[in-house]
């Protein structure tokens, strides 16, 4: 294993052996590929099919959210959130109204707190779905994509009735949420948990048992907990390494304090340890999902926030966990309705980061299985 | 010329084209097997993509004729009249002829299947070996289309593909020998020492399916589990061999977009396609020869007799009128929207013709009973061992899909690790074991 | 832990705390060794983020910020410096190796270069791209024409 | 079983194993050679099949074309070739080559032109085409077993000697 702190970057010009140099190929996966998930470039540089070095090129889908963030005012910038990770887009919501709440030194009432719980707990099943489904794609296992895109269907169709809108759903506001919950809105999640226990068996049963599977997934990809953490990689992927870490647990926002669930943690750090902590997690959330829905209280679901929002000048880090890690907000205020800045601190582009470390010496077929299991979203790394 | 045709059809020779020297009806037969093949290869990629559709919950293709049924042939129009691109930095001929070399060794092969005692062109006496040896060519043109194409990821699937064709083709040629071994070797295992079969050895492709005919057994059943063993190491072979999932690495789109033909488009793509599916089907008959009894109907010696021989002719019948029926079952179950009132009727139709065909093919073997002239009971014999060879050929084609849509796919040192560690040891001590069984028995 | 520091450190170092938040507001010249002392003393083991503000009217133009994380403590903690334009600051990768591509993305964004960096090109935007975005005096709606043109062939990107 | 056409067929396939021969050192790129080289050999097991030794001809085809040349293929095809079809280093030993292949012509003619007196009368009664097969493997496995022993040795040192030279730590 590399040391993390001391890879070099890739030389691209001159071959690791000059004169042995039969078989060194230098190939760019992506940016239009069909394993990158968007539109990540990812230089690899091989011996025949062993991989030397990566070097991944991105910023294709820069749009720059943090600028445009300074030209908005609190309240504008919400929707905006919603298009960094595409896939989890309530959680991005979460965390930005929150890091603001904070800043105003607000708090959502309860209400709101266990209906956002319930959302975001429900777009992390979303969110792991996706990833499973383009995961196993990746790995030549075409079928569980379409299982998983099915029953997430359910999801996206309860956000739907709840706000509006399915994918880019900014379903909270600054201070709590916009709209009180639809009538049937408790029977159809608690249906939704029926539906999809048995649903999340099927995965397993299609996998975690599989012999290639297996193969293709167990040591591969190895990243230790010391590395790890070094590189700041935080979520499924840390708590695969075997670093029982969940913001939820550790620095409980919302009222994740009130439930009850465990963190799944792996031992091995591979692949296959990731992908059995999703499938855990999946499973986890449920069951914070049944137990904010049994015990929701009534209420009003907004706080006390004045019309035009300005906090006084200061900073505020706030983070929450995402699907894919640890999603952090850094906002500075000059006292004025527009943020004077405010720092996104994506969980998918650090983890991205990782990815060198974790395919050198290994093949070609292994890289596009752990940027898989990086779980990464291109909207969120270049935001 | 004339007499040429007719003293084949009226039965006063029996025998292969090849054998009878009769170059007229050697041809017919060709072209009867390359249309025969083009259509089964057009119907696989129908089935392929709504079997594959129903496995993943969906529907698949539903808008060109009813349920898709004219899918393939809007796709055939569509390559047809697409740009063929030729990358600039290629090598211009190997490019060109690459699809046609894939092509020609696979429909090749087909020379010496045996789709019944006479219904095959030609009954060499070496028909497995170059039944293998052709259809080692194949790999040559995924070769050189990945090397010719000058690019990265074609010649990355080229490499990988020829490793592995060459790696599995080893596993492969040890479990058909074991197959052709027991052609000599008396004995029939679990049912005990049998003196039936002459007991010399045969290369043959019929000679093969005569053998376990006068053996009386399947040699998948043979020397149980031997013949069964050797039997799945070729199942897994040839998979591997046709560069299909779980094996299909050489055009793993997730890793190499598509492999050794990245840079093809157009038809010279479909040739390449065609060459796949005609390969697979080939390796499936190759299969079902030397394990399951080729034409041979379930049972021939246990259930022999007229009777019987009637009762199995009703099949091919009966087959085409459960299609039928399904398809009109399908007209029923249209929504009535006047939308869909082409594609009901197309169905009907389609369903017609199938019955109809159900019909046809019910009428010959009754005719034949009834009126007792040799002709038709040369053409419900001919149509039983084609029909039965189908049948089995099919339930390989099944498999195909079903394997896609169930497994991942291996990585390429995995791939090799199992072809070299398992299949090869695993295929050795089969062969082993039944020269020494069958030497024991015998 | 802050005493500990103000006494060693004197008046480089400033600790604050707003709205429960605590920070350290340390002198440049102190920022190797006190991110290095947090690390290997403090057990601030992960870099969460590195960042930067861009106060265009103030003489010392930026503020650098280390976001750190401490898994035994359970604790955050940022550290803040005062930098101007053109000055550098000495990278962390030694420290933690995710500042890799966090600096390199300060580096993009802010134009604030490391000393020591591994690899230290822009991220984000192309290479060759003129100017830095996120600086308060590069417009909303400004981009790099001749890049532009030059590498899309288009006349705008907007 | 007769023959068809059987001139017609020994010329084409006698010159197709010719013009392949010419290609494979006249292309200055080595894939093009190895194609060609295919060809030459199909043509040759073309020529075993009108000699009624279809077994030959089959083993010829899986042996030679279908796997040693992928092989071939599959090395050439890893070698960086723009530095090799600049080298010139395999044309230097050209006048060894043309004495070689002179020597070789010499004996084909000698062979030719004294065939009558070298192989006294008769030739060999062409075999029965249904045990060419059978009759291959008694003479091997009969008559010339101790031969065939010592060629699969040799075969076995060559592949340990791969497999040595090959992987770095045993």
């Amino acid at each position: 294993m590399t040391d993390p702190n001391t890879i070099s970057p890739l030389d691209l010009e001159t071959p690791e052996r000059p004169y042995l140099d039969s078989n060194e190929l230098i190939i760019n996966m992506g940016p239009q590929h069909p394993a990158t998930h968007g539109v990540l470039r990812v230089i690899l540089k091989l011996d025949g099919e062993k991989v030397l070095g990566t070097e991944c090129v991105i910023g294709y889908l820069h749009r720059g959210v943090e600028k445009i963030a300074e030209n908005r005012t609190y309240t504008m910038f919400n929707p905006y959130v919603d298009r960094m990770d595409y896939v989890a887009a309530v959680s991005n919501g979460l965390g930005y109204c929150q890091a603001v709440e904070k800043l105003l030194a607000v708090e959502a009432p309860p209400r709101a707190n266990y209906m956002r719980v319930i959302l975001t707990e429900l777009n992390r099943i979303a969110s792991h779905q996706l990833w499973l489904g383009t995961h196993a794609l990746d790995i030549g296992a075409m079928t569980p994509l379409f299982y998983t895109f099915r029953d997430r269907e359910e999801i996206l169709k309860i956000f739907e009735k709840y706000c509006g809108a399915r994918l880019t759903t900014h379903a909270f506001r600054i201070g709590g949420l916009q709209y009180e919950t639809y009538a049937g809105f408790e029977k159809d999640v608690k249906n939704f948990v029926d539906f999809v226990k048995p649903k999340i068996d099927e995965y397993e049963e299609l996998l975690t048992g599989n012999r290639i599977w297996i193969e293709r997934t167990k040591n591969v990809g190895v990243i230790s907990a010391r590395d790890a953490i070094a590189l700041g990689v935080t979520g499924p992927v840390l708590r695969a390494s075997g670093v029982k870490w969940d913001i939820r647990r550790a620095q409980p926002y919302a009222n994740y304090a009130d439930f009850d669930f465990e963190i799944p943690i792996g031992e091995n750090g591979d692949t296959y340890d990731r992908y059995i902590v999703r499938m855990i997690e999946m499973r986890q959330s449920l069951r914070i999902i049944e137990q904010a829905v049994a015990g929701i209280p009534e209420g009003p679901i907004m706080a006390k926030v004045p019309k035009v929002i300005k906090p006084a000048v200061g900073e505020i880090y706030h983070s929450i966990e995402a699907p894919k890690g640890e999603l952090g907000y850094f906002i500075v205020s000059d006292g004025s309705t527009q943020p004077y800045r405010v720092r996104v601190r994506p969980p998918s582009f650090v983890n991205l980061q990782a990815l060198d470390i974790m395919v050198r010496g290994m093949l070609v077929a292994d890289v596009v299985a752990v940027i898989g299991t990086l779980d990464i979203v291109l909207g969120e790394v270049d935001r | 010329m004339l007499d040429s045709l007719k003293s084949f059809l009226d039965g006063s020779v029996s025998g292969t084209p090849g054998q009878l020297n009769n170059q007229v009806w050697a041809l017919i037969y060709v072209l009867i097997i390359f249309a025969g093949v083009s259509v089964a290869v057009i119907a696989m990629n129908w089935l392929e993509r709504k079997a594959l559709a129903h496995f993943q919950v969906r529907l698949g293709p539903m808008r060109v004729g009813p349920h898709g049924l004219l899918q393939p042939i809007a796709d055939a129009v569509k390559l047809l009249i697409k740009e063929d691109i030729i990358p600039a930095e290629s090598d211009k001929f190997v490019f060109w002829i690459a699809p046609l070399i894939g092509l020609l060794a696979a429909f090749t092969v087909y020379t010496v299947v045996p789709f019944g005692p006479s219904q095959a062109v030609s009954d060499m006496n070496i028909g497995i070996l170059f039944m293998l040896g052709v259809s080692s060519l194949a790999v040559l043109g995924i070769v050189m289309a990945g090397w010719a194409s000058n690019s990265h990821y074609p010649l990355i699937g080229a490499l990988r593909s020829s490793a592995q064709m060459v790696s599995y083709e080893v596993a492969m040629g040890l479990a058909v020998i074991s197959a052709i071994l027991m052609t000599s070797l008396h004995g029939t295992g679990l049912y005990g020492v049998s003196s039936l079969g002459d007991g010399t050895g045969t290369l043959s492709m019929i000679g093969i399916v005569q053998a376990q005919q006068e053996q009386h057994v399947w040699f998948l059943f043979k020397f149980f589990p031997l013949g069964l063993i050797a039997f799945v190491i070729f199942a897994i072979a040839m998979v591997a061999e046709t560069n299909r999932a779980p094996f299909d690495l050489p055009e793993a789109e997730s890793e190499l977009t598509a492999g050794f033909h990245t840079e093809y488009s157009g038809l010279r793509w479909s040739l390449f396609m065609l060459a796949e599916y005609a390969a697979m089907i080939a390796v499936s008959s190759i299969a079902v020869t030397l394990w399951l009894g080729g034409w041979l109907r379930p049972f021939p010696n246990l259930l022999s007799g007229a009777t019987w021989d009637f009762i199995f002719a009703l099949f091919p019948g009966l087959t085409f009128l459960a299609l039928g029926a399904i398809a009109l079952l399908g007209t029923v179950r249209m929504p009535k929207h006047p939308y869909f009132k082409i594609q009901t009727i197309g169905l009907a139709a389609f369903g017609v013709v199938l019955a109809g065909i159900g019909v046809l093919l019910l009428a010959v073997p009754i005719a034949a009973k009834v009126s007792n002239q040799s002709i038709l009971s040369r053409s419900t014999e001919a149509l039983m061992n084609v029909y039965w060879f189908v049948a089995k050929v099919a339930v390989f084609m099944y498999l195909y899909i079903w394997y896609r849509a169930t497994w991942p796919r291996y990585r390429f040192d995995q791939l090799m690790k199992v072809g070299w560690k398992v299949m090869l040891p695993i295929s050795l001590g089969a062969l082993i074991l039944t020269a020494i069984v069958g030497v024991l028995l015998g | 832990m802050v005493e500990k520091y103000k006494r060693h450190y004197g008046s480089g170092l400033d600790a604050q705390t707003y709205l429960g938040q605590n920070y350290f507001t340390v002198d440049r010249s102190l920022i190797p060794d006190f991110l290095k002392l947090l690390r290997d003393e403090e057990q601030f083991d992960y870099c969460v983020d590195i960042t930067a503000v861009h106060y265009p009217k103030r003489e010392k133009q930026f503020d650098v910020v280390w976001i750190l994380y401490s898994f035994p403590r359970n604790e955050r903690i940022r550290v803040k410096t005062q930098i101007t334009d053109g000055e550098s600051l000495a990278s962390a990768v030694l420290i933690w190796a995710t500042a890799n591509w966090l600096e390199r993305e300060v580096y993009d964004m802010f134009g604030i270069k490391f000393e020591g960096h591994p690899d230290l090109k822009r991220i984000l935007l192309p290479d060759g791209w003129k100017g830095f975005p996120l600086r308060k005096d590069y417009g909303i709606l400004q981009q790099d024409k001749e890049w532009v043109q030059i590498n899309l062939g288009i006349e705008s990107g907007q | 079983m007769t023959p068809v056409a059987t001139p017609f067929f020994f010329y084409m396939l006698s010159g197709l194993a010719i013009i392949g021969g010419l290609l494979v050192i006249t292309r200055r790129n080595a894939v093009h050679s190895a194609l060609a080289l295919i060809l030459t050999l199909l043509a040759v097991a073309g020529l075993y099949l009108m000699l009624y030794a279809p077994f030959v001809a089959g083993v010829q085809i899986i042996v030679y074309a279908g796997g040693i040349m992928v092989l071939f293929l599959f090395v050439i095809m890893l070698v960086s070739l723009e530095r090799t079809v600049k080298e010139r280093q395999f044309n230097r030993i050209w006048p060894v080559g043309l004495l070689a292949s002179c020597a070789l012509l010499a004996l084909l003619l000698g062979v030719y032109a004294k065939g009558k007196t070298l192989f006294e009368g008769r030739p060999a009664p062409p075999l029965t085409e249904s045990s060419n097969t059978q009759q291959i493997g008694l003479m091997l496995y009969g008559n010339y077993m101790f031969a065939f022993e010592v060629a699969s040795l040799l075969l076995l040192v060559a592949i340990l000697g791969a497999v040595i030279m090959a992987k770095k730590r045993i």
